[in-house]
């Protein structure tokens, strides 16, 4: 089912992937492959394993068994903040920010992330501000340059949403993975978010999940759609979306009249 | 669902950092905290006054992690004690000035944060809490049992006060008081400049959402391990300074009693503030110290229905509770006002 | 710092004598010594007064109490507040070894007197001796002799001793088993407890194994009634051993109930219905307080006297004065029988008791507990004064 | 059965809402749309009576509850589907959906709960909050049906649903409308709303900026859409 | 052997206190997020309690056994409705504080009320003397106090986990909010089961106190050991609690029995190393990741 082709390099390789939580599969060998520099899409019904998949491939789970390598390295196993070194972001299915911190801080804070900045308790938190163009470039981009200095405790959700968005963007990553990014809103944000994707996925690879179809119709080079924690089918989204076994598992008749 | 930050105590009920940024309101601040502890001797009997600034320090080395980790020590005793302990034989057997052993009593307590603080860290929330104090008592019997060092239950007695052949110094608590005073003013900026600092931040990160700050690439552990060394550090620098200041170690520096005492004085100034630390110690030292001549016996009913109140009424802490008034006073200029909740 | 000017009392700092008591009112030594301790030297103030009348070097005598709640760090800060601040000539009673050390080296320090009455460490008339502190009442050596002697002498030859471990549990086994060798006996085991400890089975256990006669628990406070209750139900007293007890108070017993301790043995410094004399002391204490005393307040209340007395004698309240009276003084008040104050290493030293508990059956009155076995005199009941280690320096 | 009127909300002193008026007949589906932070979530949140820093009236069942607790509006019939879903982790899937009383005798069996979501059946065992995103807005959904609410608050039920579940959740609508029950459902996803809702408020920066009914909402959509985003 | 055997039944035996004792603590952590510093002077009000029934109305343990836990649930209510409740919003923290500082009150006021050298108590003649296991020679007291708790731990674990009650509880915990969205009136359950709790405690403090020195002190050290029982069991696991507690008595026995002066660091070395190697107790749910 693979089609493996020769030139492209592969930014995420999974061998017979699997999570078992308490005997119930919720990954079930699963064999990925995402080129370097494509947009890829994992869709598939509620409970399908994309959060678990997505939670594999950053550390937050460990595998049951398999194997995962990333940018040809083997990652398999290792915590967050290692898989995060190598140049993989996530952002949350469920919006996760630090309740007191200011959208400025939280841009702030990811941009040392990757440094090792963040150890020096001898120096002037004012260093953390030194990039200032750069932390108003990323928060113009998603829209809350204009709410930058107020604690994200007070924000509504979208805009939380945007700035998770803002976070995964700051850890310049190779490898994106997106977790719904535009659940939860509002159309003309979904637009605008649709163009940001398509202009940070330049030179990058993202791998997104999301529900709303237009999104991955307009972002997706190559979509996977995950049923039960196995991999149902693969290809480009117009054949994909014309699958039998995809429509009638996931799309629905209604939605695709 | 979302908390405000302002209206209501997020997870521990410390405000956004933004109040501290007031420079000018800095500044005076520092100017009356310094004039406070360099006249202090004038007015408090100097032993006790240095037993102040000690536990101040010692408040705001506990507050390093419950204010801006979010990691409640409860057992912060064992590296207070441990330290004092240490600076106690180093200055008893090798006559050394204390400065020299006090800085000893600190880089041990650095020692033994290590292996604990990695044990410990592995938990947050209520279960640091206890698996410290567990720890901190574990050590508590050790230096109970062995007292061919530590002098078991009788302490260990005349701790020399060496200073460089000074005698004033030497003798005389008063002058005692500004030799040994730098310390731990040191100690201060320190924790000042470890919470504003780039690692200051990432430990309020922390604090506010784990699993995020995993994901931005902060390896969670190593940063809450240093947090955890530097507060021991800092702790074993004032339990040094106390340990020389009276002249002997006793076990109660390792009881977890002392534990709960440093804690309750982080929680009544405020948790997350520093300046709380110290108004928190002067209240306590004071406190005690008046209780023990006053022909009120039992002081642990005030200091109970204290740790009460504060925890039901004032969470912010007294020195929180200031800070948090002017912070809404800030708000309250920039918008219209609403009817109070119901 | 430094005491007041010399005032119009002429050879009398601040024109006053000032007695302070140091001691804890709050925690665990509340009931042995605590508040009482302090109406006791008040009372021996009274005395002195009365005794002398006009004749009194000094008209004005304060007595102060403070509370150190059992915190060694509150008393010695305390000690030196009283002695440089508020004109103490004198600090008294001090239980908890690490806080009385704290406090003789406040002593030594600022030339005035301490004189412990609650405190069992050697150390304060050993190692750790200074010329300004003397230990009044008792100390483990004492304790611990007295038993182990007395009860292997009248037959109980074989001991296992249980006892906690940290340095006063140890030094109370390594004293009793050597007591209970010199007197004939063996010592089958020492077991070593933690402290504090609540579940005494499995040592106990141990202990039965190998049939004693006697065993030995150096254990105190709450620890020992874990003890007493656990041995009262293991079955071992049924087998005929016997329990003795290396430090206990009448309050312990007046807690936990006679017939719980019935039969158990142990070193008493005094007791208040053991004659007439300190019969009609304990009266007036009952009158004052409500309660009958323990050791260490009959304990506190000579000290106070016998202080008072020696600053008559020297007409001052000049320490080294008042020292000079004091050292090698023959006492014998309510609370000392063939007391001396011993020169060499300022340990008060005199009579001692091996008591045992009576039975329920037995008691006759409120706090009626104990019954004298045996007297052990002075000279024998505390080790001897070379032994001690102590140079006054 | 639910009627709002000149209702303010204040976050400390923000103002969330502004003098909101909104009416819930029996048997009717009423949409609420507008972008984020405009309040829509407050408004819910005042209905149910967890906002409490409030003004104006709310209405329901003939009766005013503006200062009734919480948990009396829900046994008088309220229920709510919370937008970030509120599953309890420490009970299971099954125990979520049996906690909540039964208020009316349309609540829903577990037998009819388990037919409408295979899902659950499935993992009934399994910790709540061990069920995927929209596994647990299932749930939520569920939850709520079962207590046989005769007002509906779903604040943003679609989100995160496969678009066959998203159809679903509409026929569930539909039903529990003609079974006579009221329906305020949060929406951002407009074509959505437009299937299962009768009427519409448009919400704008904390003000009810236009009603419409669902004709006129399908015929305006292109519009709207636009609107929501302004 | 006949030695191992003895050692066993006592640790089993001491195991009884922490595991009730235990019991309770984890009940009112897993339904109100609260850890109980307040435990261990809980479970010496209990003792004092049945000292001061047997001294003033002449109640025997057998009335304490039912009089106290009533009580003790009284008290508990008591404290909830007056102190805990406002802070059950909040970081548990608060409350681990709030119990703190009202562990000082009470062993304090206990203090001055009854004195520091400890109370008498007397043990009913039918739970006097020995008896003999095959070799194994047990006060039939402790006996009793074993097969006492075992069976109340049994019944307390049922009722948590079958029925209704355990389960809005839990609810009412997590979310309190939702929870009263959902038409459940919080606050008449958190309290009871809050009293609950503490009446566990009193009631291990009733079975101690013939057996142990009735200070008010008596609790202090059995709260830290008892922290230690639910690290390893694994906080909130009632199941965890309760084995762990046996647990813990063993390890103490035995520790005694063989490296004696080590017994209660022994202790803190096996939770050190339950959270090395399992940092969610024995029984305890991972705690979340993401
Ligand atoms: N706890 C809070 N404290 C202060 N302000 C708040 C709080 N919660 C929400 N707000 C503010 O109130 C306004 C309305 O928020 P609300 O959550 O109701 O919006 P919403 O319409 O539900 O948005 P979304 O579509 O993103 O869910 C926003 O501006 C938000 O910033
Ligand atoms: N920690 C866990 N323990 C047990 N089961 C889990 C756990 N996490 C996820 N699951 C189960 O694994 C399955 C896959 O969940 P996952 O969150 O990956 O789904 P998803 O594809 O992201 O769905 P959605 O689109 O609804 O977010 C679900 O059935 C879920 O219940
Ligand atoms: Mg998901
Ligand atoms: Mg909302």
């Amino acid at each position: 089912m693979l089609a493996v082709t020769a030139d492209a390099r592969v930014a995420v390789r999974t061998r017979a992937l699997t999570k078992v939580f308490r005997g119930f599969r919720a990954v079930d060998a699963v064999d990925l492959e995402v080129r370097e520099g494509s947009v890829h899409a994992l869709v598939g019904p509620n409970g399908a394993g994309k959060t678990t998949l997505f939670n594999l491939l950053t550390g937050f789970l460990t595998p049951t068994s398999g194997t995962i390598l990333v940018f040809d390295e083997d990652v398999t196993g290792q915590p967050p903040e290692r898989v995060a070194r190598r140049g993989v972001a996530r952002s949350f299915q469920i919006t996760s920010l630090f309740e007191t911190l200011t959208s400025r801080e939280h841009v702030e804070l990811a941009l040392q992330g990757l440094t090792s900045q963040g150890f020096r308790f001898w120096r002037s938190e004012k260093l953390l501000g030194r990039d200032r163009a750069r932390v108003e470039d990323l928060l113009e981009q998603v829209g809350l340059l204009r709410l930058a200095d107020k604690p994200v405790g007070l924000l509504a959700y979208g805009q939380k949403r945007a700035l998770e968005l803002s976070l995964v963007l700051a850890l310049e990553p190779r490898l994106m993975l997106l977790d719904e990014p535009t659940a939860g809103m509002g159309i003309e944000d979904v637009d605008r978010t649709i163009e940001l994707i398509r202009r940070i996925a330049a030179g990058r690879t993202v791998v997104l999940v999301d529900h709303n179809m237009r999104v991955v119709g307009s972002l997706a080079d190559r979509v996977t759609v995950l049923q039960q924690g196995r991999i149902l089918a693969e290809g480009p989204y117009d054949e994909v979306r014309n699958d039998e076994r995809v429509i009638t598992a996931y799309l629905g008749e209604a939605d695709h009249a | 669902m979302t908390q405000s930050a302002v209206t209501e105590a997020p997870v521990t009920g410390v405000d956004p950092p933004a109040v501290g940024r007031d420079l000018r309101r800095r500044w005076i601040l520092l100017a009356v905290g310094l004039t406070a502890a360099l006249v202090l001797p004038w007015f408090i009997y100097p032993p006790v006054a240095m037993d102040i600034v000690a536990m101040a320090l010692f408040a705001i080395a506990l507050d390093i992690l419950l204010g801006y980790t979010g990691l409640l020590s409860f057992g912060h005793a064992a590296f207070w004690g441990s330290s004092a302990y240490v600076t106690g034989l180093i200055a008893t057997h090798y006559g050394v000035p204390f400065p020299v052993a006090v800085i000893g009593g600190a880089v041990f307590a650095m020692i033994l944060a290590v292996p604990l603080g990695y044990l410990s860290v592995r938990r947050s929330g209520i279960y640091f809490a206890m698996v410290t104090l567990a720890f901190a008592q574990m050590v508590y019997f050790i230096g109970y049992q062995w007292s061919d060092l530590t002098g078991g239950e009788n302490g260990l007695q005349g701790v020399p006060r060496s200073f460089f052949g000074i005698d004033l110094v030497e003798t005389d608590s008063f002058y005692f008081y500004y030799a040994a005073l730098p310390i731990l003013l040191l100690g201060m900026w320190a924790a000042w400049r470890i919470v504003h600092s780039p690692f200051g931040r990432v430990l309020m990160s922390i604090r506010d959402n784990t699993p995020r700050a995993r994901a931005l690439g902060y390896e969670v552990e190593k940063y809450k391990l240093i947090a955890f060394v530097l507060s021991a550090g800092l702790t074993g620098l004032a339990g040094g300074v106390f340990a020389i200041n009276h002249g002997f170690v006793a076990l109660t520096e390792l009881h977890w009693s002392t534990s709960g005492e440093v804690v309750l004085m982080a929680v009544l100034g405020g948790i997350g503030t520093l300046w709380g630390g110290v108004l928190g110690a002067f209240l306590a030292v004071m406190l005690a110290d008046y209780l023990a001549s006053s022909g009120f016996h039992g002081i642990d009913l005030v200091t109970g229905t204290v740790f009460i109140l504060v925890v039901l009424l004032f969470r912010r802490g007294l020195w929180g509770t200031v800070r948090h008034r002017w912070l809404v006073r800030q708000q309250r200029r920039t918008a219209a006002a609403g009817p109070a909740e119901r | 710092g430094g005491g007041g000017p010399g005032g119009s009392g002429g050879d009398f700092s601040g024109g006053k004598l000032v007695l302070a008591v140091l001691n804890d009112q709050s925690g665990v030594y509340k009931d042995a010594s605590g508040p009482n301790s302090v109406k006791a030297v008040k009372m021996a103030v009274a005395d002195f007064q009365k005794k002398y009348g006009d004749k009194a070097v000094v008209d004005k005598i304060e007595v102060t109490s403070t509370d150190h709640q059992n915190k060694p760090d509150i008393a010695n800060t305390k000690a030196s507040e009283l002695y440089e601040r508020r004109g103490a000539d004198v600090i008294l009673d001090v239980p908890t070894s690490s806080a009385a050390l704290a406090v003789a080296n406040q002593a030594k320090k600022n030339k005035k007197l301490f004189l412990d009455v609650s405190a069992a460490t050697t150390a304060l008339t050993g190692a750790q001796c200074n010329k300004y502190t003397f230990q009044w009442a008792y100390n483990t050596y004492m304790l611990a002799n007295g038993t182990g002697t007395t009860v292997t002498e009248k037959g109980g030859k074989k001991w296992n001793i249980i006892y906690p471990d940290y340095e006063f549990g140890q030094n109370m086994s390594k004293s009793f088993s050597d007591a209970v060798t010199k007197a004939g006996g063996t010592v089958q085991g020492t077991i070593p407890t933690p402290f504090p400890n609540e579940n005494f089975a499995t040592f106990l256990t141990k202990a039965g194994s190998t049939d004693p006669d006697v065993i030995g628990t150096m254990q105190a406070g709450g620890d020992l009634i874990n003890l007493v209750k656990q041995f009262n139900e293991s079955g071992l007293k049924e087998k005929g051993i016997e329990l003795a007890v290396g430090l206990m108070l009448i309050t312990d017993i007046h807690s936990l109930g006679v017939d719980q301790f019935a039969d158990t043995m142990f070193t008493d410094a005094w007791y208040w219905n053991m004659d007439p004399e300190a019969r009609a002391w304990a009266d007036r204490f009952l009158a004052e307080t409500g309660t009958r005393p323990t050791f260490e307040h009959a304990g506190n209340y000579s000290a106070a006297l016998q202080y008072l007395e020696a600053v008559q004698e020297a007409g001052t309240d000049d320490a080294d004065a008042v020292v000079a009276k004091l050292e090698g003084k023959k006492i014998n008040d309510v609370f000392l029988r063939n007391g001396e104050v011993r020169a060499k290493d300022h340990s008060v030293v005199h009579d001692a008791y091996l008591v045992r508990v009576k039975k329920p059956s037995e008691v006759k009155e409120d706090w009626d507990y104990e019954e004298i076995v045996a007297t052990i005199p002075a000279a024998k009941a505390f080790a001897p004064a070379e032994a001690s280690g102590c140079t006054l320096s | 059965m639910l009627e709002v009127t000149g209702l303010e909300a204040w976050y400390g002193q923000a103002q969330a809402l502004h003098g909101v008026s909104v009416r819930v007949g029996e048997g009717e589906v009423v949409s609420l749309a507008g972008r984020n932070g405009a309040g829509k979530t407050t408004l819910v949140r005042c209905l149910i009576g967890l906002h409490r820093q409030v003004r104006g009236t709310v209405r329901f069942l003939d009766r005013d509850v503006t200062r009734t607790p919480a948990h009396q509006r829900a046994r008088a019939g309220m229920g709510w589907v919370q937008d970030d879903r509120g599953i309890y982790a420490s009970l299971t899937v099954e125990e979520n959906l049996l906690l909540p009383p039964r208020v009316s005798d349309r609540a829903w069996t577990m037998e009819r709960v388990y037919e409408a979501f295979p899902v659950l059946a499935i993992r009934r065992r399994a910790p709540g909050t061990t069920l995927s995103g929209g596994e647990q807005q299932m749930l939520a959904i569920a939850r709520a049906l079962r207590t046989g609410a005769r007002l509906l608050l779903m604040d943003e039920p679609s989100e995160g649903l496969a678009p066959v579940v998203v159809a679903r959740i509409g026929e569930i609508i539909r039903e529990v409308k003609a079974a006579g029950a009221g329906v305020l459902l949060i929406e951002q996803n407009v074509k959505f709303a437009a299937t299962v809702a009768d009427r519409h408020y448009l919400l704008s920066q904390g003000r009810i900026v236009e009603t419409l009914d669902n004709s006129e909402f399908r015929r305006r959509e292109g519009e709207l859409l636009k609107h929501l985003g302004i | 052997m006949s030695a191992v055997l003895q050692y066993a039944v006592q640790g089993l035996a001491a195991g009884s206190f922490y595991a009730l004792a235990a019991l309770g603590l984890a009940i009112i952590f897993g339904v109100l997020g609260v850890v109980n510093f307040a435990h261990g002077a809980f479970y010496m009000l209990g003792a004092v309690g049945a000292a001061v029934l047997l001294d003033t109305l002449g109640l025997s343990l057998w009335w304490a056994l039912l009089a106290v836990p009533v009580l003790m649930f009284g008290f508990g209510v008591v404290v909830e409705r007056l102190l805990v409740q406002w802070l059950l919003r909040l970081d548990p923290l608060y409350n681990f504080l709030l119990t703190f500082g009202l562990t000082l009150v009470l062993v304090e006021l206990v203090k001055q009320k009854y004195g520091v050298s400890g109370l008498p108590y007397r043990l009913p003649g039918a739970l006097q003397g020995r008896v003999d296991l095959g070799g194994v020679v047990l006060p039939r007291y402790q006996l009793f106090v074993l097969l006492a708790s075992v069976a109340i731990c049994v019944l307390v674990w049922l009722v948590m986990t079958r029925s209704r009650v355990g389960m809005i509880v839990r609810a009412a915990t997590e979310k309190p909010e939702l929870a009263r969205a959902l038409g459940i009136n919080v606050g008449r359950w958190v309290t009871p089961v809050f009293g609950f709790g503490v009446a566990l405690a009193g009631l291990a403090g009733v079975l101690a106190a013939p057996f142990r020195a009735i200070t008010a002190d008596m609790g202090n050290n059995f709260a830290i050991i008892l922290f230690a029982v639910v690290v390893i069991g694994g906080l909130g696991s009632i199941v965890g609690a309760v084995i762990a507690g046996f647990l813990v008595g063993l390890v103490e026995a035995f520790g005694q029995a063989y490296a004696p002066t080590f017994a209660q660091i022994l202790i803190f070395v096996l939770m050190a190393l339950i959270i090395l190697v399992r940092p969610a107790g024995l029984f305890g749910r991972k705690e979340a990741t993401a």
